[in-house]
């Protein structure tokens, strides 16, 4: 198996605060990973120098074998990298079938001259209705296609971001705390779905609290803490880790 | 017979009932709101003022005249709009307006194309009357006012003139005209400078104008810039002669400007001090409205008055093309501004400058 | 090349740019709370003017004992236009709504429309006539200050700006009343949830705001002595601009700002005609935002 | 037949039969003047909606543009004796490229920084209108415009103008239209409502707000044009912030994002003031108070994006050009 994304001695510095030191790990063709951690281990800023919000302060990513390190959020999107958010991002004030076709924009490109002469573009654009379709159904927000997305449910609108990344078509999807503010019952639905997709043959890095979920559906996972990488490997072998135990203490999980 | 009798009188009598109906509407654009709305409401006020007095009179033998005034805002768009209608209400005769040059300069080529008479008692661009065979006025000029400035700063020994005006169509052209008959005449102008129309201080103009060690500060202005600017000059400790347009012959200049329009010069038109008559209308208008008028009511009452003269003496046979003819064939007039004089050649009647100063809070015609 | 022409130019800037700091206090204050822009604050500033006028001439008052009617002016017409033209709008009072682009653009523009409503008023009142502050009730007495000679209205306008400027960090910073303020506008859910009245807070700084423009109005009158209707529109945008500069929520740098923006045009005044300085506030703003896209004071997570 | 009225027909047969035929049967110049400008403001409208409603950028720079377009438009007719297409396309062109150099830096400016930067740019091209004499002729306006040529023919009397800029207005708006109601719209939306989020599905938020900004100029350019010739007559007082301030609030009294909006807000702020003349000095205060009150009862505006985006999906998805 080939990496997808290879992450080495990643760091990222605020203000002389090492959030994140020199962290290196990889993330397989087909994989779900899962990336945990106490609060404040790092993993949102591991995640967010990958998607390109911020600039790492040293080492390198590698996506698919070229360099990716400081690429700005649109340039790594456009080379098959999808992302979900924290705190729910998505666009209220258009529906839900606008929210989705974003990201299937987003894979296809959109030009000026295709919006003023639709048959420059007939392919493009029935790729994007084609992409946005099946990403809305395969959610089952097929049904609400035509509702402001800020009208849905909590729960919706987590589908909602997740089918709007799929959309993309990606190579590598990013989910940053999918399960945060689910109930049970959400959660084990999202935890199957999650586990279809890495079926369909996609690569995901799942970042999650959640510590039953992430132990059951991933293949592996990496974990850090105060910025380091203390623990990489497979679900039975981290839980048994004696570092991990040791970060965790007096954590809830 | 007594069927030709009938229709005789029927006739007759549809005749009479005709004549006794019969309506004179004059249409009139004047901005009405906005910063400038002080001026058309004291023109309105001395047309209608001018209506009142005519009316009275009994020319107009039982016929009624109306003034249907509309708000340009001052603005060319909005003159053009109320152009477009009044061209169409069969029932204008003829319009009078606007105040500002570029209103009217804008709405004046309409009336024209329409074959309406625009009459303007205030609009002192030169290339007003220049639009076409039916735009007439009877205002100050500005080539006759700059002529006259030139004239008065001569004799006042002015050697060193700096000249401070509005950035507007109005002040650029009074600038200019003046600037070019007092050179013409060997005056120097050491300074021209525009100021911003809405700023409150303008200290750092005249203080680029004293640099230039003028010996008199000429001032293109109205009366709310214009008194700040005598104000802050005094208040600088500047001591030199103030000289101001025709413009600011008028009762706000005095309010606002209080000590420091002592001594300004400039030259009089619609002002009580330069004749009887113009007295007389000054003590009317305040007995009637309460307050003393601006000059443009002045303006307004003359010009309207002399229209309805005219149009008196046509009746019942008015319409639009008889009173181009009328106003063409009029002549030399005698108003409350003294005897106008009529120049064909360009539709205007000139009047008469009176050498004007600021004195124990009072205009006064220098002898 | 320091001479005393330039010097002068200059200082004429500096007090035309008090002038426009005055006004931006007021304008700022509210923008800090409520992240919404009040384009009615130009027609305070007028009101307060008139009510001077009022005192001075109706009433025969000193200058400065107009002071207690102009404030009672301010409040009324800051309460009014909270009632009139924000009040509507906040019919949410979570954060999203109350903060969002459509409850801002909503206000701004009724803030817009009832300046017009309020300006359209008071023309009829003074039927649109400029009037003057009685010569002798003006601040326009010449004082010595060094040898630089200032006129009373120029320390009077520099004066309040500091006393203003200085009281309302006072008020925002040491008392009971600031730290809801503060609250209000840094967290409004927080604030809401710690059993603040936010109601009475927006009410509280749009009063002590508009009292602010109402004394703006009153000293810029007293120090000029010209008064019309439309008087507050030039000097709105310009303590709009100052606000910008000053980074949106800082009234000290709205202060700053205030003072630049008069100070750029004064040195302009060397080099080009007056009538071309209108923009210099403007080009000066663009450029300000060009290298510093917030503001050049921008506080800290606002 | 359930199906909705097909709504851009149904504007286009009102602006190019219905509106001339009333005002062919009354024959008022009057009106077809006020007709003329409601279309022109209705362009405005349009552009700016694109810019405000569906990129999200709150602007008041419509008279840079408009103003631009109209001088530039006055000086080639009047020097040059230019016929109508070149003028359009230069409008259009020159609109468009002065558009993307002043919208390179600005477009990167946050909500309200930006909306004073637009401001300030109006300001800017009043101050140099009014004072760059050699060129504007200044404050005396520009006068005696001629009328729109095409090729040799000059088109003259109200129903040639009326003909010209209406097909010119649909045009610019059928352009909106398509930018608005495609998935490019979708892209700009997404800008407008979370600018990390549409730049980490792979859009560009600063190229597509930088070309809805170039567009609008370059449209706002051509109602300029157009006007020139519509009015005979330019001068610096017709591109006043103020002037800015109107299209802003038929935008808003029409609906944010929504084009049948745009007619609707240009029909009440060209007729409104024009039917409150009667009040005579009350006329401002009237208007004042019928943007306050329309903005507190109708904040979504006449015809809101919601629902005109709502009616044109119903109505791809019955036609079957869009897939549920």
């Amino acid at each position: 198996m080939s990496s997808l994304l290879e992450i080495d001695r990643l760091s990222r510095h605020f203000h002389g605060l090492r959030a994140v030191d020199e962290v290196s790990f990889g993330v397989n063709r087909g994989e779900l990973v899962g990336l945990i951690g106490p609060n404040g281990a790092g993993k949102t800023t591991v995640f967010n120098c990958i998607a390109g919000t911020l600039a790492p302060t040293l080492g390198e990513l590698r996506f698919d074998g070229a360099r990716i390190t400081g690429f700005a959020p649109e340039r790594v999107a456009a080379l098959g990298i999808a992302r979900t958010f924290q705190n729910l991002r998505v666009f209220p004030d258009i529906t839900v079938y606008d929210n989705v076709s974003v990201g299937a924009i987003g894979r296809a490109g959109v030009s000026f001259a295709g919006a003023l002469l639709p048959f420059l573009e007939r392919g493009r654009t029935r790729r994007i209705a084609d992409s946005t379709s099946t990403a809305l159904e395969r959610f089952g927000l097929a049904a609400h296609a035509g509702t402001l997305a800020g009208n849905l449910s909590y729960g919706q609108k987590k589908l909602l971001e997740i089918a709007r990344a799929l959309a993309l078509e990606p190579k590598l999807l990013l989910l940053d705390e999918p399960a945060a503010g689910l109930n049970g019952n959400e959660t084990e639905a999202l935890a199957v779905l999650v586990r279809d997709l890495r079926d369909a043959g996609l690569t995901i890095l799942l970042v999650e609290h959640d510590m039953p979920m992430v132990m059951r559906v991933c293949d592996r996972i990496v974990v850090l803490d105060s910025g380091r990488l203390i623990a990489d490997g497979a679900p039975a072998q981290v839980r048994a880790d004696a570092a991990v135990r040791a970060a965790y203490l007096g954590d809830d999980s | 017979m007594l069927k030709t009798l009938a229709v005789l009188a029927a006739v007759l009598f549809a005749a009479a009932a005709q004549a006794q109906a019969q309506t004179l509407k004059f249409g009139c654009y004047i901005p009405l709101t906005g910063p400038v709305a002080q001026y058309g409401k004291s023109m309105l006020n001395g047309f209608n003022m001018a209506l009142k007095d005519f009316e009275a009179t009994g020319k107009l033998k039982g016929a009624k005249v109306v003034i249907q005034c509309e708000d340009d805002q001052n603005r060319a768009d909005d003159g053009i709009n109320i152009a477009r209608k009044f061209v169409e209400d069969k029932d204008v005769l003829a319009v009078l307006g606007s105040w500002a040059s570029t209103v009217t300069l804008a709405a004046a080529p309409i009336y024209n194309t329409a074959k309406i008479v625009n009459m303007t008692p205030i609009s002192s661009h030169p290339d007003v009357t220049k639009l076409g065979p039916y735009v007439f006025r009877q205002s100050i000029i500005q080539t006759a006012e700059g002529a006259a400035n030139a004239e008065y700063l001569m004799k006042l020994g002015v050697k060193r003139l700096a000249m401070i005006g509005l950035p507007n169509d109005y002040g650029k052209a009074n600038i200019a005209l003046t600037r070019k008959a007092y050179e013409a005449k060997g005056g120097t102008v050491v300074f021209e400078e525009f100021i911003r129309p809405d700023a409150q201080d303008f200290r750092a103009t005249l203080q680029k104008a004293m640099r230039e060690n003028p010996d008199t500060i000429y001032m293109g202005l109205f009366a709310p810039q214009g008194s700040l600017v005598a104000k802050q000059a005094r208040q600088m400790g500047i001591k030199i002669p103030i000289y101001g347009a025709a413009a600011l012959d008028s009762r706000d200049f005095l309010k606002l400007a209080g000590d420091a329009a002592e001594g300004v010069r400039m030259l009089l038109v619609y002002n009580p001090s330069t004749g009887p008559k113009m007295a007389e209308f000054f003590k009317r208008y305040e007995q009637q409205f309460g307050a003393p008028p601006e000059p443009f009511a002045a303006n307004a009452y003359l010009t309207f008055t002399m229209m309805l003269d005219m149009v008196a003496t046509q009746m019942p046979k008015v319409n639009r093309e008889s009173i181009r003819e009328g106003l063409d064939k009029m002549r030399d007039l005698d108003t409350i501004a003294g005897p106008l004089k009529y120049d064909p050649a360009t539709r205007e009647w000139n009047f008469r400058f009176f050498p004007g100063l600021i004195e124990k809070g009072s205009f006064n015609v220098v002898k | 090349m320091f001479d005393s022409f330039v010097a002068g130019q200059l200082a004429i800037g500096a007090s035309v740019g008090l002038t426009y700091a005055l006004v931006a206090i007021g304008f700022t204050l509210i923008y800090r709370v409520l992240s919404a822009v009040n384009f009615a604050h130009g027609e305070v500033y007028t009101l307060g003017a008139f009510a001077t006028l009022v005192a001075v001439t109706t009433l025969k008052a000193p200058p400065l004992a107009a002071v207690p009617l102009v404030i009672v002016v301010g409040l009324a017409a800051g309460l009014g236009i909270e009632r009139v033209a924000f009040r509507p709008f906040r019919r949410f009072t979570d954060e999203a709504s109350l903060k969002s682009r459509a409850v801002r653009e909503a206000t701004l523009l009724s803030s817009l429309a009832l300046g017009i409503v309020g300006r359209e008023a008071m023309d009829q009142v003074w039927h649109g006539q400029w009037l003057a502050i009685p010569q002798d009730k003006m601040l326009n007495q010449p004082v010595n200050l060094g040898g630089v000679m200032l006129s009373a209205g120029e320390l009077a306008i520099a004066g309040l700006s500091l006393v203003l400027l200085v009281g309302l960090q006072w008020l925002l910073l040491r008392t009971r009343v600031g730290l809801e303020i503060r609250a209000v506008s840094s967290n409004l859910v927080g604030a809401q949830f710690s059993g603040i009245d936010i109601n009475r807070v927006v009410l509280a700084t749009f009063a002590v705001g508009s009292i602010l423009g109402a004394l703006a109005g009153m000293v810029v009158s007293l120090a000029y002595g010209s008064i019309q209707s439309s008087m507050g529109l030039t000097v709105v945008l310009k303590a709009f601009v100052a606000m910008v500069i000053g980074g949106l929520t800082s009234i000290p740098g709205a202060v700053v700002a205030g003072v630049l923006i008069g100070v750029a045009e004064g040195a302009a005044s060397l080099w080009v005609a007056s009538a071309w300085t209108e923009m210099v506030a403007y080009v000066l703003l663009i450029f300000t935002l060009i290298f510093f896209p917030r503001g050049l004071f921008r506080r800290r997570g606002a | 037949m359930n199906r909705p009225l097909p709504l851009g027909w149904l504007l286009a047969a009102v602006i190019l039969v219905v509106v001339p035929a009333a005002l062919w049967l009354f024959g008022s110049a009057y009106a077809a003047r006020l007709a003329q400008l409601v279309l022109i403001t209705a362009l405005l409208a349009a552009a700016l909606n694109l810019l405000i409603g569906t990129a999200g950028l709150l602007s008041l720079d419509t008279v840079v543009y408009y103003g631009f377009g109209a001088y530039l438009t006055a000086i080639l007719s009047t020097n040059y004796g230019t016929t109508l297409p070149t003028e359009i396309l230069a409008a259009a062109a020159a609109g468009a490229l002065l558009g993307g150099l002043i919208g390179w830096p600005l477009v990167r400016l946050a909500s309200i920084f930006f909306a004073v930067a637009t401001m300030g740019l109006a300001t800017i091209f009043h101050t140099t209108v009014l004072n760059w004499v050699d060129l504007t002729r200044g404050p005396m306006g520009y006068r005696g415009i001629p009328a729109f040529k095409l090729g040799e023919f000059t088109i003259d009397g109200w129903a040639g103008n009326y003909y010209v800029i209406a097909v010119v207005v649909l045009g610019g708006v059928w352009i909106v239209h398509r930018l608005t109601h495609s998935y490019y719209g979708n892209a700009m939306r997404a800008a407008r409502e979370d600018e990390d989020c549409a730049r980490a599905m792979g859009l560009s938020p600063h190229a597509l707000k930088l070309q809805a900004y170039a567009v609008h100029a370059s449209l706002m350019s051509v109602a300029g044009a157009l006007y020139a010739h519509a009015n005979n007559f330019l001068s610096p007082d017709n591109f006043v912030l103020l002037e800015s301030g109107l299209t802003l609030t038929a935008v808003v009294v029409g609906g944010l994002g929504s084009l049948p909006g745009a007619f609707i807000g240009a029909l009440v702020v060209v007729l409104v003031p024009e039917l409150l003349r009667p009040l005579g000095n009350l006329r401002a205060f009237g208007f004042g108070m019928i943007l306050f009150l329309s903005i507190l009862f109708l904040p979504r505006g006449l015809w809101s994006e919601v629902s005109s985006l709502a009616f044109v999906r119903r109505h791809l998805f019955r036609e079957g050009w869009l897939k549920r």
